[in-house]
């Protein structure tokens, strides 16, 4: 692991580099094979599974933005039965890692999932997400309160010995309280962030552009949002952070580690170039050279303790 | 042929109607796809923009997509000059089933739904015994697009405009009646804008089998996202939707609901 | 005013078109005098005035992002009485609607300002910044809290007999909650949506790129946040809302009227292009009439109607 | 004359060294402005850039801007080409003040600041009864700009390089300390980085004025946005700042704090 610069830990995974494919963008995986070698990336996030099957949202889905994508698919997934019968058993074969993305519509419904999870192999980790702007229940509603994202957090840690990821949401007051609760709740990394709440208007048809009126924005136009909330948690808690958000570059990945993330998810780019996360991979001790770095640990919170210095 | 990401040099480039171009491109392998795959093509944006073969010819190695300039993708890619090149998924999705061989045919578009239906009809019309019939329809003249390729090879569309600047008055409804009627067995193959499918779909139904070649916002066009749903016509089993991007773009009438 | 398509009233102000220059990205007024002319705006918000002069914070103060802006200007001003003396004479006779901004870092501090101004001829209404994320003590504190919003809006209410407009943060879990709070102290419009906290690194210094760490992340990547906020406003507050938030077009004006707006504000796009704002109002007739509607007034809140039919 | 928004054709584009970049424009009334001031020039991404003037030339009607290829905005400005119009603010801010006629007149430019003090230059060399010198450095050859044209106006810049590739070894330090020796009441006009210019400004003291041409991260341009502050260097007085975009970029040393 030392002689790969790119080599990170995150909350006891080892992974071989720090680009990892975010939730939901990535389906369950064969989707994208003709076109990603999956086991080259430092891992994959699993489309995120419920215990019962979930519908999601009304159509249109989706819709472009200003270097940005809306989107209100809500969540929609076959349940975690059918996702441990037909769909884990090809992540399982891809070597790659795998990071199960759990979401539930109450604290016992995500332990449930969790729990199920338990009884297969192939998972390195589980990614909890507290913050998915698309459904009335569950999701979000969780990530916006710091005692309910504990809840959720002592749960999921109650019944699995595989790291706790916690996805953050930046829909909220002061994410810094929720990140220091779920720390305290027993999460072993942080990801950070889920997408923003957004809408737009379909002109001609009058109406919300997306079916379900509100939706989710994602890419470069929210990286920014991103790296405030990963530098002010990184300040905060002790545990790793995955930085997301509009990620679609090398030099993109070196912001977030040099605010203090671990590694990171590439999401919406993918839909536009399934091979970018492998190009960013393949840039980035090119990119850490010419920045001074000579591995990605030694680039993450840089920027951090520059500025510690500099206050006054 | 398998779906793979490409850069096609665009060989031709044609201005087919006011706002309308056509770019061809050489690639053999990609003939093979099926009529009613689709290409998912990098412009400007945050997403691809899925477009539908026009033509797939093995004989000369081209392939097209021909399109309507919307908004900014097809700007851009209507901009685009001869020897550039193209960044494209493809081919997606499930095209056209063949058709049955002794079944009378027919094949009605409206507007750039006409395309895909050019490449079926060029792909399989030498393999049917029945009669084969066109319809093609649009808002006004120019929007009527391929009609002198259909012609170029043989057949002579029935052709409908909104505003009657050519061919008959009204719809395609009027015409696929009129066939429906004398052809009640057909098989009929669809594709333009929603509500223009949902009334083909409705007068077709208690006759022969209709394919329909549906469109819908998408995000990765390879099944990942979910993002192009449409409601499946059974509600009770899961999921109630059908992924337009790769359990489409073609499905037969009955197994979605056009709302 | 019948006559006139773009006329629009927001809180009993009467504007000849609903376009109004975006407090802090227009200064008081004058700096953009040789490029536009103000008598031909909706209206001018002026930048946020403290009773004493602010500081603002060490630079750099702006780092560009991906179709949006980062700012941590901090409100700089010179305090009320140097506006008064040497800044509103320049509005007042521009022949333009004036709107003062007004910042405080204490309940009484913005009471302290209203008052002063309300001495003053020539403003037509006051917009109550309780949401710029670039001051550690007052603006966006005031904006996160529902109560500590409606007790602002109580104090200025108290003390002027002009139309109040509050100006809301997205920065929140909540922004109906904050809205109707404030609706109910008393404010007779909305100004939506302040920037959105945001941050950037600079890789070649390795520090935070902007002198205060984070900033505001206005422009075109924010829009989508923005309508968001105005349409779950506008369902829940009977007061006008004046939308904000990376309008670049005529057709950006209308989602943000479609969503809800009966005016709105343009700001980081002037720095680009200060004919913009012209250019939209000289463009909006032809581009409603294109949508079907004859005047502005026709479109507020367009897609709210449609969608509420469409729902179960 | 006053500032304006202008469109302005690029007349000639010369490519001066590897990534530094040089567009002329006619404008007679531009050439008007005074050496120091910018025009803040629209390219891609959400703000304009700031660009001194290299030329302003009332006998030819040029007025230029010369560059080096940092970013996005100067690559989109470096691919312009001749004919091509450039929508530009300007002439902003406050420029050189004249200098005394009899006082021995030293300008020191490092990289990319060479271009206004060029401007300063040509606009004053005549007014002078007093000796002029022009000090040029930058780290490496190249990117020491426009000395062929000091050469061409009967000037021979004392040249440095921090990597030794061209003139003297070292920075622009060296020669100005010199300089300062032999003409310690001379008055200094210096553009270039800004720890190029605290040193400078450091250097030049108790000894005669000392004129710094300023660069901050700008939004406006017009003194509307507050963003392009510098400190001030009384900190008593109020505002704390001055903005470089309006009351600068030329500042009197004594009046700022460079950090
Ligand atoms: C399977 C399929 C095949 C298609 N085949 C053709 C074809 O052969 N010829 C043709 O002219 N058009 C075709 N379309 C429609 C075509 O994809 C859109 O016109 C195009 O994406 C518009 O892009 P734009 O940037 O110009 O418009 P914009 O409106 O600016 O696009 C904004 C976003 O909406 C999406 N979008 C806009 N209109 C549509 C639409 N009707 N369907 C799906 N997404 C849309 C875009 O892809 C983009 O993501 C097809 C659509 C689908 C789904
Ligand atoms: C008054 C003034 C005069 C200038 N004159 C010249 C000149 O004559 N020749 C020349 O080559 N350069 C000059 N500069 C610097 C020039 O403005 C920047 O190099 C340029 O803006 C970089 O833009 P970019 O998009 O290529 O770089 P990017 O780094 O991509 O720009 C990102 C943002 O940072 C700003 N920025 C980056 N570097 C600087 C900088 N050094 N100063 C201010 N803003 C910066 C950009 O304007 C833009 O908003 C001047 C700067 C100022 C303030
Ligand atoms: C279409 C789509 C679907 C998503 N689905 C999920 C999901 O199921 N679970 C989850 O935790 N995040 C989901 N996300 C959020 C992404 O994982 C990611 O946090 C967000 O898109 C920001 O990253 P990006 O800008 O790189 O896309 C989804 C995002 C998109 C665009
Ligand atoms: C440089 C800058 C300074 C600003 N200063 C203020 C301010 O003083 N008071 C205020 O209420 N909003 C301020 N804002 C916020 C704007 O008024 C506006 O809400 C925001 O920029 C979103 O609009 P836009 O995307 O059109 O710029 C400022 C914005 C910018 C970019
Ligand atoms: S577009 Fe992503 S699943 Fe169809
Ligand atoms: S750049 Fe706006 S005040 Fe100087």
């Amino acid at each position: 692991m030392s002689d790969n610069p790119l080599a990170v830990e995150v909350a006891g995974m080892a992974l071989p580099n720090p680009i990892i494919a975010a939730s939901g963008t990535f389906g369950f995986g064969p989707e994208y094979a003709p076109y990603v070698n999956l086991a080259r990336l430092g891992a994959v996030a699993a489309k995120g599974v419920s215990w019962d099957p979930w519908p999601g949202n009304p159509p249109p889905r989706v819709w472009e933005t200003a270097a940005g994508l809306l989107n209100s698919i809500g969540l929609q997934n076959p349940g975690v039965e059918v996702f441990c019968r037909e769909d884990l058993p090809f992540l399982r074969r891809a070597q790659t890692r795998v990071i199960a993305n759990v979401i539930g519509r109450t604290i016992d419904e995500y332990a449930r999932v969790v729990e199920r999870l338990e009884r297969e192999a192939g998972i390195d980790a589980i990614e909890v997400n507290i913050s998915c702007p698309n459904v009335k229940e569950g999701g979000i509603s969780f990530g916006q309160d710091p005692d309910h994202a504990a809840a959720v957090t002592r749960a999921v840690r109650a019944v699995t010995r595989r790291p706790v990821i916690v996805k953050l949401s930046p829909n909220v007051s002061d994410p810094v309280a929720i990140a220091q609760a779920v720390a305290a709740a027993g999460a072993d990394a942080l990801s950070a962030i889920n997408t923003v709440i957004g809408m737009a208007i379909d002109l001609k048809r009058r109406r919300p552009a997306l079916g379900a009126v509100t939706g989710g924005l994602s890419g470069p136009a929210i990286k920014p949002i991103a790296l405030r909330v990963v530098w002010e948690v990184a300040q905060s808690v002790h545990i790793p952070i995955i930085g997301i958000g509009g990620i679609e570059s090398a030099e993109d990945v070196v912001e977030f580690l040099m605010a203090g993330a671990t590694a990171v998810m590439m999401g919406t780019v993918t839909f536009r170039d399934p091979g970018r996360m492998e190009a960013v991979i393949e840039a980035l001790p090119a990119t850490l050279r010419a920045l001074g770095f000579e591995c990605v640990r030694d680039a993450i919170g840089a920027a951090q303790g520059f500025c510690e210095e500099a206050r006054p | 042929m398998p779906p793979a990401r490409m850069v096609v040099c665009i060989e031709r480039r044609e201005v087919v109607a006011r706002d309308h171009v056509e770019l061809y491109f050489r690639h053999p392998a990609l003939t093979a796809a099926v009529p009613g795959q689709f290409a998912h093509i990098l412009t400007e944006g945050t997403l691809r923009r899925p477009l539908s073969f026009s033509r797939l010819d093995p004989a000369s190695g081209l392939a097209a997509v021909l399109f309507r300039v919307v908004g900014r993708g097809t700007a851009w890619l209507a901009a685009r000059r001869e020897g550039e090149p193209l960044d494209l998924l493809g081919p997606l999705g499930r095209g056209f089933p063949p058709p049955e061989p002794d079944r009378p045919w027919c094949l009605v578009g409206g507007g750039v739904g006409i395309p895909p239906l050019f490449a079926a009809w060029a792909r399989w019309k030498a393999s049917l015994r029945a009669p084969i019939t066109v319809i093609a329809g649009a808002r006004t003249r120019e929007a009527v697009v391929m009609v002198e390729d259909f012609r170029a090879g043989g057949a002579e569309p029935w052709v409908t405009t909104d505003d009657g600047s050519l061919g008959e008055a009204g719809t395609v409804l009027g015409p696929l009646r009129r066939w429906l009627a004398s052809h009640p067995q057909g098989q009929v193959y669809a594709c333009g804008p929603t509500p223009m499918l949902a009334a083909v779909a409705a007068a077709v139904q208690g006759h022969g089998p209709c394919y329909l070649g549906l469109e819908q916002r998408m995000g990765c066009g390879v099944g990942a996202c979910l993002a192009c749903v449409v409601p499946a016509a059974d509600r009770a089993t899961w999921p109630p939707w059908r992924r337009v991007c790769c359990d489409g773009p073609v499905f037969l009438a009955e197994e979605v609901r056009l709302e």
